[in-house]
């Protein structure tokens, strides 16, 4: 494609400007190539929730949450087009701070941008899609396209305006950050995880656990609570091992850009310390439920393991470019205990979460974020940001309090937006379907059927059969 | 993309012919393969001045000196794109399908048809497409037709860059396929659902009588069907960025990242439009997941012939036309009585068309310069000549070289397709005996049924119980 | 990014070194991409043969195969990480030829190749998985972690050292290498396939098969021997396109770098040919088994179908730079044919293979070592390897005795390590779940119930839907 040459350019010092003008092109190719593959490995992360979620409900709601899950994936795309993708990253200076972006709604002034747009917007339902599991089983359709679009519209873009946009006032890009530091949360530990998780955990608070699983029909409490297991485990390891998979997209993508100096560098440690914090959390989390159980029959715990696996993932969300990878395995099997003591600790307040999305997402969000205040290594962040300041590990306290300040930042905000919010839908009574809904299944009440149509009719069938089996001398091919 | 349509496929009929469906799904990936790289790459790709046919590079036989690979990562790609086109008839005509009427057409899809309309509209040579650039360079438009600038002159062209033999100037611009993929596909689909006919009580009762409604044969898996739509989705982000086939020029990763975008909004919007509308249509209020899973595919469908040439505003409209589209195709196949077991035919064959006609409507002379190195202030969509948005816009020349690439593609499919189905139709092979068909083509080919969830037995659990039976046993009764 | 300008370097020939050393920059960022790229799908691969497996066993082991999957995955990445990637390429120097590596343990000191590291884990975990669906059903979960670690940390990394580290003894990358030409096992026939496919076969034949597979209770032959079928034959299918796909980063992706002179054209045949083998085997081995099968009831056999695709890819997988795509077709469907020979005479012998990955991995292995030593075409090899040498219809057989030798050494190797360590699991009776178990299904034994929850309480359900339909008339969304 290059068409420089000292033919064509006339003298040398042309044609080496000429050269040098491709490179840039090139550069400018390579990144946004490097961002297309990334998003979409994000975007298939939605798959993996997909699965995830259908396996961890009962049968009789696989339908809702499917659609639920794709509903939100539609709804994030039109919602952060039309309104988000300009709150979030419009109009970005380094030089001053704002709390909004006010430019470029509906992708109107763009031109160049097409890909980072791509890139977000599959954060964006990302974060939207994270509520769908723990709602699941009870929330009506209305409350949840309701939820998706406020949440991926104008809650997640505040956030990411806050912390990753230039102008945000904790971002680690502007030019006076926050601490002298900014935040540090790489690929969003805290403006995916904690932001989706933190609404999850509202959400769950005023929607009340399904029926049957902390009350009996009297109202009494259970002791123990009533497990709920979910209908589907093959469903459930697909959908985690295909959320691992996109994290690879997630996680070193978020360098937005492969060609520019240190960006590989930077990309290669964050698959390792992903590969690694996912691999330590998936164990921790399974040792520890097998030893914690009744040592007389001793169970090995699939979904502490597959939830285990996913925690390490989101704890090391924000720090996989800036610790070392020796620190990805006690981040990564703290995030796997974090993940057992939030769930047990929900299971004890009553609070019911269907796919515990709460523990892996919120807990572990709060936790990815303090871990980058603990083991962020000065050289690395200086090789991914710029500038070196380590966590509390190496001697440095800046870091850690701007991490602290970004944890209260986003549970305060998603609190004060999100906390009326579903408190008004729930006053409405728009929130939770009917008991007698709820009772059936809302695959029937509102799907016309169940997901799955296995019984056949046994009568015709053992009909057909025979009939087939009569007959069946004379086949050929 | 092959994994998707299967998974699709395979939650989308009934139980009793899932080992079936996925079989045929696997198959057409690998005969395509070999179609494919035996006859249809030679054909579509071979480097002859024929605008028609090429023929040469049968069996890849003329890159074995591999100087540059990119051949070979061509073929990859193109395969790739063969193998969808004849996946999607496998859904159409499930259930009642026979394998080896599957095997012929496969390998006649990808080894001919197919081929034949991938080089009319992608190869350089062909005599529909907009990349046509070594046709002969004749001037074929008369004088008058010249002054209404339905043409432009040889000499005055070439200055400028236009290549005067495209067809009325600007030639057809399919940037991804929706005519050459799915419409080809869709088209062989429909041909096929006619003369097969639909299962077995669809639409008429034991006794032959017609059923008032129509008895609906429900997917056995949702899920599935959901994956599969996800993995399709995914899998468009290889189909529709991946089409600007070069990602390094400024400009094409521009296209490349808008291809992106665009694929992205059309699908949201379709698949909103085609929920909403299935929502608004039903006395009951149902939320349909199946409209809304294959009103993601039709918003998928319609933008890949424009996804580089429409900005993001028009994706949205033509998604959402493209939902409802599918909806109303739904019903009229229905009403038709023609049986399409997973609604293929309103996704790709109406979509299809949809997509192809949106380019003539919504292309953006900016965005056709970019994508196709045309001048600047040249061809554009009706909407933007329309608007006076362009100097020079061909007077709807884009939007008849659609409309052309549109009938010359159905009509090509048609006109071979029919015969061979009706061929192997009159010879008995298109179409598994009745008794076959009602026990299930898992028994009855596949040696028993795609899902075993028999529990162990009562003893087994029994002395599993026995073994540890201690007071804080979490075993649940058997 | 780029800072060379002949105004800024000051003279002409600065501003070309400049622009020389941001081109070497660019190609090493290329390369980095083009890694995380194709390693994110070779683990992707994970997922497929979880839902192989998963597909594979009956439905009451489900979730225990699943657990093994992806513990072997998180024990890979921990285990690797540790020592197998330092006994792997540690210290790897051309000039000699070692055993096995002796650095960067702990990726001590591997500062700028994390991307490498992230490639070869997913390798490493592929090898390791093979062996999950072969003693699924019987194996208990002790013995499947110590195998695990002890296969990724030790047994894979020294046939990994032999054949892909520079100072391998078998390498055609070191300076001198064996009979002048060295191994060819491009993407891993042979490190991968072969070396997990005869510690499969080892465990097989120390586990026994499965009950009341060879043997009814009283101990007698039964013969024919019991059909075990898998409960999905969806989720398989699923898993046999995942590892399809998977594999498109496994075999184009060993050229590990797609900036190098050549590499480009190395990456798109090696993706041809492992396309056209793959569909080769596929529809050798279900032609071959539906013409076997009774003329009366001819069988189009999906399984066949299935692991003759699988069979084709592994068997490909060693040459898949190095031969003509022609060279493909034989290479597939020979390997179609080895698939159906191999499982016949396993089960001949009485051999249980689960999920007939021993056909599969280990016979296609050693094919596509030999095929390499025949179908070799110099040319191509040179582009690949930088030096020619052919295969025996070239006229060559250097080739062919060094991958024989490799055979050997592979076959040797595992045998002298997994053979007694797994004589020892017998011994300790550690590496067989107990009889009650096994009947019961390892689920209800060992993971709190069943992986399916599909049948709920036909009374509870009954009742909630009875009332359902009473109230249904007052329904709004």
């Amino acid at each position: 494609m290059s068409t420089c040459s000292v033919a064509d350019q006339g003298n040398a010092d042309a044609a080496i400007n000429c050269l040098i003008a491709q490179q840039v092109k090139d550069h400018a190719s390579l990144d946004t190539f490097y961002h297309i593959f990334a998003a979409a490995l994000v975007f298939f992360m939605q798959a993996g929730f997909a699965m995830l979620c259908a396996g961890s409900v009962r049968a009789k709601n696989a339908k809702n949450i499917m659609l639920k899950n794709l509903l939100d994936a539609c709804g994030a795309a039109l919602g952060f087009y039309a309104l988000g993708w300009g709150f979030a990253y419009g109009g970005a200076d380094a030089d001053v701070k704002t709390f909004i972006g006010d430019a470029d709604f509906f992708l109107h002034q763009n031109a160049d941008g097409h890909h980072a747009f791509f890139f977000q917007f599959a954060f964006a339902a990302t974060a939207a899609t994270i509520v769908a599991g723990t709602i699941a089983e009870r929330c009506s359709m209305i409350a949840y396209l309701c939820y998706s679009t406020i949440l991926t519209a104008f809650t997640y873009p505040i956030v990411a305006h806050a912390i990753w946009s230039k102008s945000g006032f904790l971002s680690a890009f502007n030019n006076d950050p926050i601490f002298g530091c900014g935040v540090v949360d790489f690929a969003g530990s805290g403006v995916v995880h904690l932001t989706g998780g933190m609404s999850a955990l509202l959400a769950a608070l005023v929607l009340g656990p399904r029926m049957g699983r902390f009350y009996d029909d009297n109202g009494e409490i259970l002791n123990p609570p009533k497990e709920m297991p979910g209908h589907s485990t093959a469903l459930q390891m697909l959908g985690t091992f295909i959320l691992w998979t996109g994290w690879y997209g997630f996680n070193p993508g978020s360098t937005l850009g492969i060609s520019y100096d240190g960006a590989a560098e930077v990309a290669s440690l964050s698959a390792v310390t992903t590969t690694i914090a996912a691999a330590s959390g998936c164990v921790t989390a399974m040792a520890t439920r097998y030893f914690a159980s009744d040592p007389l029959a001793r169970q090995y715990d699939l979904t502490a393991a597959m939830n285990g696996a996913l925690g390490g993932l989101v704890g090391i969300t924000a720090g996989c470019s800036v610790v070392q990878p020796w620190a990805a395995v006690p981040i990564g099997a703290i995030a796997g205990l974090v993940y057992l003591g939030a769930s047990n600790l929900l299971i004890m307040l009553r609070i019911d979460d269907t796919v515990d999305a709460v523990p892996v997402h919120m807990a572990n969000g709060i936790w990815g974020l303090l871990a980058v205040g603990l083991f962020c290594d000065p050289n690395l962040k200086s090789n991914a940001y710029g500038s070196k300041h380590g966590g509390l590990f190496y001697g440095e306290g800046d870091l850690f309090g701007a991490q602290c300040l970004c944890i209260l930042f986003i549970c305060g905000w998603v609190t004060a937006i999100m906390g009326p919010f579903f408190v008004m839908l729930r006053k409405l009574g728009w929130f939770r379907v009917s008991t007698e809904d709820e009772l059936v299944g809302l695959d029937i009440s509102k799907h016309g059927g169940s997901a799955y149509e296995l019984a056949q009719s046994k009568e015709g069938n053992k009909q057909a059969y025979n009939d087939f089996i009569k007959t069946a001398g004379d086949n050929t091919i | 993309m092959q994994a998707g349509f299967a998974m699709l496929c395979a939650g989308s009929i009934r139980s009793i012919n899932i080992k079936n469906i996925m079989l045929k799904n696997l198959l057409d990936a690998c005969g395509g393969a070999i179609g494919y790289w035996s006859l249809g790459y030679a054909f579509a790709y071979g480097s002859e001045n024929n605008s028609f046919i090429g023929s040469s590079n049968f069996f890849l036989g003329s890159v074995k000196d591999y100087t540059s690979g990119y051949d070979l990562a061509f073929f990859f790609f193109q395969w790739a794109f063969a193998a969808t086109a004849a996946t999607i008839v496998a859904g159409t005509v499930a259930e009642r399908c026979k394998m080896v009427a599957y095997f012929v057409y496969s390998f006649a899809l990808t080894a001919f048809i197919y081929p034949i309309v991938t080089r009319a509209v992608w190869a350089p040579q062909g005599w529909l497409g907009a990349f046509r650039t070594n046709g002969p360079s004749t001037t074929w438009c008369t004088t008058s037709q010249q002054e209404m600038g339905l043409c432009i002159s040889g000499s005055f062209a070439n200055n400028d860059g236009f290549y005067p033999s495209r067809l009325f100037g600007p030639g057809m611009i399919d940037f991804a396929g929706s005519g050459v993929v799915h419409l080809t596909g869709g088209t062989t689909a429909i041909v096929a659902a006619v003369i097969l006919g639909p299962r077995i009580g669809r639409f008429k009762d034991e006794h032959g009588v017609k059923l008032i409604s129509p008895n609906n044969m429900p997917a056995h898996s949702v899920i599935l069907q959901v994956l599969g739509t996800f993995i399709l989705w995914f899998g468009w982000y290889g189909f529709n960025p991946g089409s600007t086939l070069i990602q390094s020029t400024a400009s094409s990763s521009y296209v490349a990242a808008l291809a992106a975008v665009n694929t992205t909004l059309s699908a949201a919007s379709g698949a909103l439009a085609s929920f909403a509308l299935r929502w608004a249509l039903s006395d009951s209020g149902l939320l349909d997941v199946t409209a809304l899973t294959n009103g993601a595919l039709s918003g998928l469908v319609a933008i890949t012939a424009g996804c580089a040439v429409v900005w993001p505003w028009a994706a949205v409209v033509i998604g959402m036309f493209g939902g409802f589209l599918y909806i109303g195709f739904s019903n009229l196949l229905i009403k038709l009585r023609i049986d399409d077991a997973v609604d293929a035919i309103p996704v790709h064959f109406a979509n299809g068309i949809w997509g192809c006609i949106s380019v003539g409507l919504f292309a953006s002379n900016t965005l056709v310069k970019k994508a196709y190195d045309y001048p600047t202030n040249s061809y554009a969509g009706w909407f933007y000549e329309w608007s006076a948005g362009c100097n020079r816009c061909g007077n709807g020349s884009l939007l008849a070289a659609q409309l052309v690439g549109v009938i010359f593609i159905i009509g090509w499919t048609v006109c071979l397709m029919t015969p061979l189905f009706w061929t192997l139709n009159q010879f008995g092979l298109f179409r598994v005996p009745k008794e076959e068909e009602q026990v299930g083509l898992d028994i009855s080919h596949h040696g028993g049924s795609a899902v075993q969830l028999t529990k162990p037995t009562e003893e087994a659990l029994a002395a599993h119980k026995r073994k540890s039976s201690t007071p804080h046993s979490p075993i649940p009764p058997p």
